[in-house]
Order: structure tokens, then C-alpha cells, then sequence
């Protein structure tokens, strides 16, 4: 039993955190979300060549092998700077490669996703907000040694810049015909289609297949190991969005915290009334606690998976209301200049915005707490 | 305790309505040649400056006919009673309280007429929720005074012809007081003022900052006495603010969440037959009751000329925590939708200016703990 | 259009404030719920004699004619001072009687409960919190003239001091069958098991029937007409319960400022800091707001039928949850000692854990305003 | 980060079950007989001050093995670990850390083997919240102090043998200091000490006010130096109060509420098909996870040899927020019957009790907001 971070850890932590301060601060931030790529090619690179990319991605394909208590620590320093990158989408693509993929194919994509030549994303559900294996509804047809797909996935995140998409459909009726395949990003028939986004650090878009040919060496895993694939990756990705939720939140507060001190209002720094110190207050302890429950997601999926389902739903069920409150209170505990395009703690509230329906709201994953608790 | 009409009122109710259903754009927000199609409409009617007596041209509307025009407006989604929000809502009435007859004169045509776009110079840096404590400084040198300092959160002083403004004028070093508070009237093209835009969160530009270096006005420019100028705004404020348009609004939000609910799934089920949607919908519609009633007891005040009392506090804190909890909802219903671009996203961030606006949520329970219910001050 | 009371309802307010004050202060309170009877019977005579008791019964009846607007006045004043009395039962009794009953059975029960002589309750219920006309089970058989009685009504408000009870019950498949009848408190048969209440200026039994009874001519209303004068006395009870919220609500707030400005902590009166004034505020707005939905509904009572539900359910919708809070917070503010028994602030937290089931709590107000809205 | 436990550990966890299978008396709260018997028990295997040293006569337990013993005894819903409740958590580590050898000889043997029973005289009337400020005294006379002064919310005092005191030794006249605060160990039957008792809402009678007037207390049941009361204090408060036992108490509310919502309706159709009583319950796990896992963090704290940090704090937030939802939601769900007496009618009138004790929730948010946020002082 042990509740902290290891040495390492702290020093990935610092090491993320003053890359991230050097080459991304907020007005970097800024900048990039208004380039057509929104974000930097070049600090993609550099993240890959740090082995940023690949923390996830055991040794032998490149990566650095460890685990997601030290992923999450990364993502607690890229949600506290905004960082726009694909860097979750890739992550999440490159799980699932790993999760049920053959050697060739771990071979064969992994250690690009890890130097960074390739970006990849999930294509999963086409039947938006049931984060499940019933969200997928595309089914595929059949040509000879090929599926063809017809269809589209809406609300497909960094669609737009992703080199490979891990496509969720159906080949017939049964969840054990559920299927996985990598489908390259400039494959014939598939169009994207980008959406603008409220927290334009974050890039969605709507995938269109038209007569998409998927070859069978690029079917993920073997028969019937997609459906709870799916089911892994979603969670995957709810913690992900987690712990960038606490790097975020975390900021919110720091940006609040520190108005609250050097803004005089009838003589006095506002930090000194109840009325904005206890709102405060409660920021603190609703992150702290949040944190709890993210770490110990995060351990789950390490080390026991069957814990996995429940403590990802208490982590991002806490979480989605708990950042929901912190964005709104932020914004307003600054009053009129929360209100502003010049002050960042907006752009905290717009990433909270983005982060409570990702991966499922807080009624989804309360609903889920209470199925998996048999009431 | 009477909530009824009388017949002549029902009767004018049935009259805006038949005049709605024939001059109404089809939107809420007409380009500029339909919105001054639609201004001359009223302006025939008398309906801008309605409530002001027709001694000076206005409509002579009593406080229900106007409560009935506004509301039928607001239900029927019709545009705006005129542009000049800020002049019809401040400056109008103060004109015609405290106004000499030439200024009534000068600018009340333009105001009833639709012509007018005047802004609002109250809010300073550091001095937000403080209006007492301003610092924006007027000089008397002969007949002119010297104006010199800086507003902030001026809504459309990018766009107004005139601005309606607070400074101080006394001579006392001690800032903190309303006694030396005055009132001027000064066009927004004089030399010396400079206005910069502040861009909302959602990248809109409506408030601005304005910068008065040595700034020119006339004596004559100056409404009511020097020092009067709490009184003169504080006038205007107290008839404007019964809260009812506020709560209509939320009426038809409520009607467009209801239909984002009709249309919504939740865990796989229509958003509508989930307990716990329908009863935050059913929540919002009694709390929009409550302001709704909130505001007939103002009215019901007004219309016995007592002093207006803190319906107004009472509705903007019921309002903020309406605004938040319906935007979440949407949002909630929403889903990965609501992470796109659209109405609902807007207004959840938008909200946070119109809570701020005019006193933040704090300020408001200050003011109901200090004044109502005499708790000490902090 | 005019939202204020009038100089005589003013006057009215003054008198039972007065009186109660004069005669029943909170230690007089504390006295009598430790009595059998948990009233005082001089008292409830001395309510008869200045006219309290008929406000609402038409004069020709023996009572004032007055309306509810009235009514809620007097509520008002009996909430603020947690007056302990069958007062609410007796008057829901009564509006039965006056509403379906007929010009006989007016004159034989009405003058008797305006003079004080009667008290009065209503059993309408055996399905607990199901508050409407299906919460109505108990069918009657039919013995000649008479219908007979067997079943039990829990949650029978002041059964146990009911000298006549307005029992509802069925005689057949239909709400066309349902039925309304007095029946005498001491008719054999009839038994009542008082049950301890949480908040003891209130009391509660279960009726219990057993052959119980009733004659033709205590059968109230003409056939088909008991099923709406149910709904119709379900609104009333509500409208009546909220209307002691109110009085109820805005004493545990003025207690709570009282308390707020003597406290010193820290060298200040509690009352300067903002989370105690803010929480204080919190309380003003919601009970300003009730005001205003329950002085509507009483209106809707006297002057506008069609509009009482709504009103009614937005006024116990708001009011439930509010009061709720009231209470909660009226004790929490109160620091230590608002846990004791010695301070008054614990009796208005157990009022509001009265008030906010009775006639139907939020939940079940929020369903019916959703309902009747067509959402 | 590791939230396994060894195979050491888990053997352990296996031998509270086994115990408490064999010796769970079939209630939490026996009857005086059962309840000594099963500290017989207790004390047999030196679970009763089980973290405290061998050499003292302590179990020696781990700072996990104790976590895990209270979580089973708590799962378990066995009664508690004896019934000297302050005894265990102040009296007993504070001894073991400040007091003389013939103190602990004379105290701690009783402690261990389940015959005292210890009060504690901390608060006082005006100073619930602030502990520096108080204003009992003891002056010395000789080899004896003299105390004069009033206690209250002094838990079991009527019933307790001594109690556990803190007074003020020093003559400087400022009081709002914790240099002067110093221990002393008092047997409740000397002369001068009188104990009033104070009713709870729900009319239990657990706390007191104790009144002292020239009580004399020998020098040698002074604990720790003149002055040093305040560290002996808050020294015993660090290592007990991690929030597990409180978060494992609410594991079993939440289980009981379920029950309750399985046999409950809501709008004629089962409670648990209600969405928003569905996702309010599994809101309470989330949060009660969150209060679990802070608890564990603290531990890592203890285990480090960590100052403990602000998980007290933050848990007793929590807690406080969580006890009132629960509440509401368990008088809901009874309806009509929650207007009656009963259990979860008495748990939502006692909660506050809890939720004051030790710091009510604006002291908790003063003390996050001013020790760790670094914001003001009010």
C-alpha cells in the first residue's frame, strides 16, 4: 500500500512540466489554436524524441514500457497548459494496437506512433454519446478478402489530423462479430469532415466512409476480442481525459487563487472574503479527492484490471461534475474579466465543457456505478 | 392579492398581439433595414418610451400596460422595444426627471424616435461592484468641464453617439462617497476619448473600454446638479428593474430546453422520460415562476409608489443559479454535441456576463444580508 | 393586478400574532407537546371565539366567509411560532364538507367545527405517498343502506384528536366509484395507533377499520363527484402546509440572524463573514420566492380554479426543497448549539422534515408540474 | 503508487475475519455484559491500543495492519474497539509520547485492558472553534494546581472517570495563545468539578458542560511541561484521523440506503428505476471512494513519516455534504414514514453533531483556504 508517486515519476513530472513551460505557455497556446493544424509539428517531434510519445508502448516497439500512473502524470502537465496536441487519440490508437494487434502489426504501426511519424485516433462509435459496444452500429460488407464500410462516425476527436484511425464496426449481428481494424487517414472514401469546437485546443470531426476498403491484415485481433477491446479503450480514455481534467482544474484554481489575492475590492484583496474563500476551498478538495480516484484508476489499470470499470466510472463520474463546478465558479470568482477573451481562466471553463461529455457524462458513468453495483 | 387583468388591460394585451402578429420580422434579431421597419412600427404606436407621460412625447403607458407589452413581447419572440437599451432603459427617464427643459428638448425626440444610441459610463477599473468609490475626475474651468480618466465594460461605446456619465467632482481627497458624484452628457466623437474594444469569451465585441484625456463638456451637458449624480442614476435604475423580462426570457429558454429534451436520448431511453431531466425542467419552471411573481410584487409596489425593495436582488440571485443549471443541462443533453459550436454553448458562456452584470451573485447577497436582514458589515 | 394583502389582512395577521405570542410562545410549545393531548383545548376555544376556526366557511355556516388568501395569513402566523394544533386537519375537513356535501350535512358538521365543538381530519389515503385519487384502496362493502368498512389508513394526520374523520374509500372498480364519507371518531370499529413523530407539534395515527359502518346520509356529494373533490383538498392540504412553511422558514432564518449578529468568534460577530451571510441571503431569496408561488396559489384557490394545480405544485415543489435547506443550514449556522434540544433552531429543522413529505414532497411535485406541463 | 496490500497483510485481514466471525455479539451496540465480553477479547489479542508499542503494553500492530483492522471491524459492523473511545484516540498516544514513567504505569494498563473511561475538556463556551483562546485556568499553589473555569460539548463526562484537560498555566495577560496551554489529568470525582448535561435535538444526553471551581489537581497528573499542552495535543490528533473509519462508516450507510431504495417507490414505480435516485446513490460511492482513498493517502503520509497534510480537512468536507444528501435522500424515500420516529430520522438530525464536531465545514474551508491556498486571513 502505497499512495504516491515514485521519484521517477516526480522527475517525468518536471521534465514534462518545463518542456511545456518553455515551449507551450499560454500564448503559444493561443497562437496555435488558430493555425489550421492547431498545434505544433515541431513539438510533436520533439516530445517523440524525449519518448514522450511512447511511455505506454512496451520497449521492444520503441517505447518506454512503463505504465499509466506515469501516463497520467504526463497528462495531469498537458491539461494544467492546455497543451493542443492528439497526443490522448494517438495514445488510445496505440493501445488498442497493442491491446489485441499480432506481432506484424504491433511491429508494423507501434514503433511509428512512438517516434512520432504517425498520429492516430479512434473511429468508434457511430451512434454518438452511448459509450459502449452498442454505440457501434456500422456494419461492414463483405468483399472478398476485404469489408467494405459505408457510413460515418460523427464526434471522431483529431479526425482531422490523424494518420491512422482505429475503426470500430460490425460484420454481423452478434457483439462477437465486432470488429477492429487500422484504417489509414488518406485510404480512398474516407472524407473528414471538421467540426469547430467550444475549446478550440481540441479538434473534432466527422468521419464519412464511402466504399472504404479494409484489407484483413489490418483487422485487429483475433475473432470475438474487439467487443471488450472497445470496452478497455473507453475506459482507457475516460482516465486519460481524467487526468488532464486534474492538470486543468488544478490551473483553474492556481489562475483563481491568484486573482483572488492581488485584486483589491473595498480595500481589501477579494481572497479575503468567505464568499470567494470558500468556493476556493471547495475547488481544493473536490481536485484533491478527484486526484484519489484518478490514481487509483490509473493503478487499476495497471495492475487490476477487474477493478478497472468501477473506479474509472467513480474517477470520471466525480470529475465531470466536480471540473463542471471549478469552470463555472472560476470564471465567475473573477467576475467581470472572467468574462473576457483576454484572461485564460476561460479557456479552462471551455476545456471543462469539452471534458465532461468525453468518454461519458456524469449521469452515464453514475449509471454504470450503479449497474456495476447491482442497484 | 388580486393576479388579474382588468378588461381594458386584457384588451391592450389582445391589441400588442395582434400587432405582433403583423409587424413581427420572423426574427428575433432583424438585419438593420427590417429593425427600422419594425422601430417605426413602434415609434408610430408610442411604444418606445411608452411608460414616459405624453407631456413629453412619450406613450403614457401605465406600469401594467407596459408590464403587458414587454411580456407579450418577450412570449411572441419579437425584437427588441427599440436599440437604444442603454437610453431608453438610463437616460430617458432620467431626462425627464431631472432634465432642464432645453436638454428635454435636445434629446428626448431622438430617444422616442428611434434615432438615439447612447452608452453608459459607470463601471471603472478596480471599482466594478463599487460605484461609490469611482474616480473618473470633471474640472470646472469656466463654463466647461475638464474630464480626465477611464470606464470600462461600456456596452456598444464602439457604436454610441453619446455617453451617460458618472464623474466626480469634488475637490475632497476622501474617494470613497456618492456625495460628489455628477452626471454628464457627452458625445462620444468630442476630443480626447478613445475607446478599446474588450472581446468577450465567446470573441464578441460589445464592451469596450473608454479613455477620457482632457475631455471638453459644457456646463449645459451636465443633468441635474453637480454631486446629484447618484440620485439622478439611481432613479432611473429603481423603475426599470422589476425583473419580468428577465423572467420571460427564461420562459422561452425553458421552452427551447424542453424541446432539446424532446429530441435528446439518456442512457439509451428518450431524455424526457428520465426522472431526473424532467424534474430539473420542472425545477427551472417554478423558480421562473417565483421571478416571474417576484417582479409582479415590484410592480404591485410601484403601482403603490412605494419604495422598490430588493425584488431585484432576489431575482438576479435566482436567475444566476438558473442560467448555470439550465446551461448544464443543455449541455448535458446535448452531449458530444454540446462540445461543438452552437446556440446553447454560446449562452452557457454568454450567461456569465449578464450574472456579472450590474452586481456579481456576492454582491447581491451583501446587499440582501447588509440591508434587509442588518447583518454587520465586512 | 395587485400583489399585496389587504389593510384587514393585515389586521388578521396582527391579531393571531398577537394572540399567539400572548398565549402559546415557544416554551408554552414545549410544554403542550408534552401533554397527551399535544394542544391546548382553552386555546383552540379561544380560536373559535374570535372567529379563527371558520375563516374559510361561508357565514351562513357560522364562519367568516373569508377566502384563502385570508387563510394563508392566519398559516403564516401558526407556522412562525410552531403553534401545536389540529387546526390544518380540521379546516381540510371542513372544506370537504363545504365543498361536495349537501346543504344538510353543511348545516349538521360546518357550524360545529367554526364553533370549536368538532375536530376534524381527513383519511383519505391507504397507499402511502401516492397523493392522488389512486392512493385511494380501501373498497367498502355495501350492507343494505350502509357501506361497511375494513382496512386501515396510515399516516392519518391528528387522527387520534379527529372527532370526525373524512374517510375516502371505493365502492367499486371505477374513480366514478369513488367515495367520501364522515365518520365519527368513536364509531365502533374504528381504531386509531398513534405513531411518534420526528416533529412533535404534529401527530400521526393509523386508522384502523374493522365493520366499521357508514350510513347513507354521511356519504358526502352527489355520485362520481369524490374523485375531484380529492384532487381538489390534496391541492388545498398542500397550499395549507406550504403557507405554515413560510411562517415556519422565516423564523428559523430570523432566529439564525439573531443568533448570527450575537456570536462572536474570532472577535467578530459570526454574522460579518460571508459564509455565514451569504447562506443567510440564500435563506431570504428562497423564502421571498415561496412567498410569491404560495400567495399566488391561495389566490388561484379563492379566484382562479383551473390554475391551482400548477400553482399549487410549484409552490411545494420550491417550498420542500427550500425549507429543506433552511432547516439544514438554520442548525449548521447555529454552530454546537443548534445541535441541542435548549435552542428553538432543531424544532424548525424537524418542522421541515414534516413539511416536506406532507401532500406530496418535490419529487413527487416536479412529476406533476412535468405532467401537467405535457413534458 | 501501490494499493495492494502484502500476502502479510492480507493473512492478517484473514484473522480479524476469522475473530470477528467467532466473536461478533450479533449487534453493534451490545448490551453491557456482550460488550465486555468482546473487549475480553480484544484485549486478549491486544487489539485494544494494538498500534501502540509492545513495551508498553501495546499490539505493535502496523500502521496497515490497524487500517486494516478497523476497515473489518467496521464492514463487519462489530462493535467498537472497546468503549474508552477518547481514552484510546487522545489520552492513550499522548501518554505513551509525553508521560512520565509512573504516569504510564498508572494509566496506560487500564487503557489497554478496557477499564477506563476518559473525557476530554477542550472547547469552551465562546471558543468552540479557537482553541488558542481558552480561558480556563489552573494557577500553582505549592505541588498543586488550582483550575477554575467551564468546559462544554464535553462528550461522556457524566459518565467518565477522569478527564483529559487542557488549561491555561501562564499570568501574561493576552489570552489568544497557545504558549501558555497546558495538560493536566483530572479525576472526575474531585471536589469542585460539577457536570451539567446537555440535551441533543434528538434528546440524547451525551455532552456536558463541566464546571470547575478550585479544583485541585497534584502537579504529577500534569502531562508533558507547563505551556506544552497544545503539542501534546495535537501530536495524538495527527495519527488518528486518517477519515477511513468515517468513509467505511458511510459504506454502510450507503448500503443500508440501497436496501432502503430497494424496498421504496417512487412516483408508483420501484425507487431504484428512478434515474435521479439511481445516480444520486452512485454519486455517494464515487464520493465515498474519494473519502477512502484520502484516507489511504494520509496513511502513505504516516507511513513516509510525513507531516500529515490537509486530507482531514478535505474528508470532514466531504463527509459533511455526503451525510446531508444521504439524509435527504433516506427521508425521501420513506415518504410519509419519515416524518415518523426512527433510524435514518435520528442519523438525519444526529449527522450534525458529527458534521460540527472537530471544526464545523466553514472552519474546514477557512483552514484549506488560509493554510494551504495561502489566501488572507478574514
Amino acid at each position: 500500500m502505497n499512495f504516491g508517486f515514485s521519484e521517477e515519476q516526480e522527475l517525468l513530472r518536471q521534465q514534462v512540466r518545463k518542456l511545456l513551460d518553455e515551449q507551450c505557455p499560454m500564448n503559444e497556446v493561443r497562437r496555435l489554436i488558430e493555425t489550421p493544424e492547431g498545434y505544433s509539428r515541431e513539438l510533436w517531434k520533439q516530445l517523440a524524441e524525449l519518448g514522450f510519445l511512447g511511455l505506454l508502448i512496451p520497449e521492444e516497439y520503441g517505447g518506454a514500457g512503463l505504465g499509466w500512473v506515469d501516463q497520467v502524470v504526463m497528462f495531469e502537465e498537458t491539461g494544467r497548459t492546455l497543451f493542443p496536441s492528439p497526443l490522448i487519440s494517438t495514445l488510445l490508437a496505440a493501445s488498442v494496437i497493442g491491446d489485441i494487434g499480432s506481432e506484424e502489426q504491433r511491429r508494423r504501426w507501434l514503433p511509428v506512433i512512438a517516434d512520432g511519424s504517425r498520429i492516430g485516433s479512434l473511429a468508434l462509435l457511430d451512434q454518438a454519446d452511448v459509450w459502449s459496444t452498442e454505440g457501434v452500429r456500422l456494419t461492414a460488407r463483405r468483399r472478398g478478402d476485404t469489408f467494405v464500410l459505408d457510413g460515418e462516425k460523427p464526434f471522431v476527436v483529431d479526425a482531422n489530423r490523424a494518420d491512422l484511425l482505429v475503426v470500430a464496426f460490425r460484420t454481423g449481428g452478434d457483439d462477437a462479430d465486432l470488429a477492429l481494424a487500422v484504417v489509414d487517414g488518406d485510404v480512398p472514401g474516407l472524407e473528414v469532415t471538421p467540426v469547430p469546437t467550444l475549446d478550440r485546443t481540441k479538434c473534432l470531426g466527422t468521419v464519412r466512409f464511402d466504399d472504404v476498403q479494409v484489407a484483413a491484415q489490418d483487422v485487429l485481433g483475433a475473432p470475438a476480442t474487439a467487443g471488450p477491446a472497445i470496452s478497455r479503450v473507453l475506459d482507457r480514455g475516460a482516465a486519460a481525459v481524467c487526468a488532464e481534467m486534474i492538470g486543468a482544474a488544478e490551473a483553474a484554481l492556481a489562475s483563481t487563487v491568484s486573482y483572488a489575492k492581488d485584486r483589491i475590492q473595498f480595500g481589501s484583496p477579494i481572497g479575503r472574503f468567505q464568499g470567494v474563500k470558500h468556493p476556493l476551498a471547495e475547488m481544493y478538495t473536490d481536485i484533491e479527492s478527484f486526484k484519489s480516484l484518478v490514481y487509483y484508476a490509473a493503478w487499476a489499470l495497471d495492475r487490476a484490471p477487474a477493478r478497472v470499470p468501477l473506479a474509472v466510472s467513480e474517477a470520471k463520474a466525480f470529475g465531470s461534475l466536480a471540473f463542471s463546478r471549478i469552470g463555472i465558479d472560476g470564471v465567475q470568482l473573477h467576475g467581470a474579466v472572467g468574462y473576457t477573451e483576454e484572461y485564460d481562466i476561460q479557456l479552462y471553463l471551455k476545456r471543462s465543457k469539452w471534458a465532461r461529455p468525453m468518454f461519458g457524462d456524469e449521469d452515464h458513468h453514475h449509471d454504470r456505478i450503479a449497474s456495476l453495483g447491482g442497484y | 392579492m388580486d393576479f388579474d387583468f382588468t378588461p381594458e388591460e386584457e384588451a391592450f394585451r389582445d391589441e400588442v398581439r395582434r400587432f405582433v402578429a403583423e409587424n413581427h420580422p420572423g426574427t428575433e434579431t432583424p438585419d438593420p433595414g427590417a429593425m427600422k421597419k419594425w422601430c417605426e412600427k413602434l415609434v408610430e404606436r408610442r411604444w418606445i418610451g411608452f411608460s414616459w407621460p405624453t407631456e413629453v412625447g412619450g406613450g403614457g403607458g401605465t406600469v401594467l400596460q407596459q408590464f403587458i407589452l414587454k411580456e407579450e413581447m418577450s412570449a411572441a419572440r419579437a425584437p427588441s422595444l427599440g436599440f437604444d437599451f442603454m437610453g431608453l432603459t438610463w437616460v430617458g427617464p432620467a431626462l425627464i426627471r431631472w432634465g432642464t427643459d432645453q436638454q428635454k428638448r435636445r434629446f428626448l425626440p431622438d430617444l422616442l424616435n428611434a434615432r438615439s444610441l447612447w452608452c453608459t459610463g459607470y463601471s471603472e477599473p478596480d471599482h466594478g461592484s463599487d460605484l461609490g468609490s469611482l474616480q473618473c475626475r470633471a474640472v470646472r474651468e469656466g463654463d466647461e468641464y475638464v474630464v480626465n480618466g477611464q470606464k470600462i465594460w461600456t456596452t456598444l461605446a464602439h457604436r454610441a453617439k453619446w455617453i451617460f456619465m458618472l464623474v466626480r467632482c469634488d475637490t475632497d481627497s476622501s474617494p470613497s462617497k456618492v456625495r460628489g458624484i455628477t452626471c454628464l452628457l457627452i458625445p462620444m466623437d468630442s476630443p480626447g476619448i478613445e475607446v478599446q474594444p474588450i472581446v468577450s469569451l465567446t470573441g464578441v465585441h460589445s464592451f469596450n473600454q473608454v479613455f477620457f484625456k482632457d475631455v471638453k463638456v459644457p456646463v449645459g451637458n451636465r443633468l441635474g446638479e453637480e454631486g446629484q449624480g447618484w440620485r439622478v442614476v439611481m432613479g432611473a435604475l429603481a423603475h426599470e428593474r422589476s425583473g419580468i423580462s428577465e423572467a420571460t426570457e427564461k420562459v422561452r429558454h425553458l421552452e427551447d430546453l424542453i424541446e432539446l429534451a424532446r429530441g435528446s436520448r439518456k442512457n439509451g431511453r428518450p431524455a424526457l422520460e428520465d426522472a431526473s431531466v424532467r424534474r430539473k425542467l420542472a425545477s427551472f419552471q417554478a423558480r421562473i415562476s417565483a421571478m416571474r411573481l417576484n417582479g409582479v410584487r415590484h410592480l404591485t409596489r410601484q403601482l403603490r409608489g412605494e419604495a422598490p425593495s430588493t425584488e431585484t436582488s432576489i431575482n438576479k440571485l435566482l436567475r444566476g443559479s438558473i442560467e448555470i443549471e439550465m446551461s448544464e443541462l443543455a449541455l448535458g443533453l446535448q452531449g458530444s454535441e454540446g462540445q461543438c459550436e452552437g446556440d446553447w454553448q454560446a449562452r452557457s458562456l454568454n450567461f456569465h456576463g449578464t450574472v456579472i452584470g450590474g452586481g456579481s451573485p456576492n454582491i447581491q447577497r451583501n446587499i440582501i444580508a447588509e440591508r434587509i436582514l442588518g447583518l454587520p458589515k465586512d
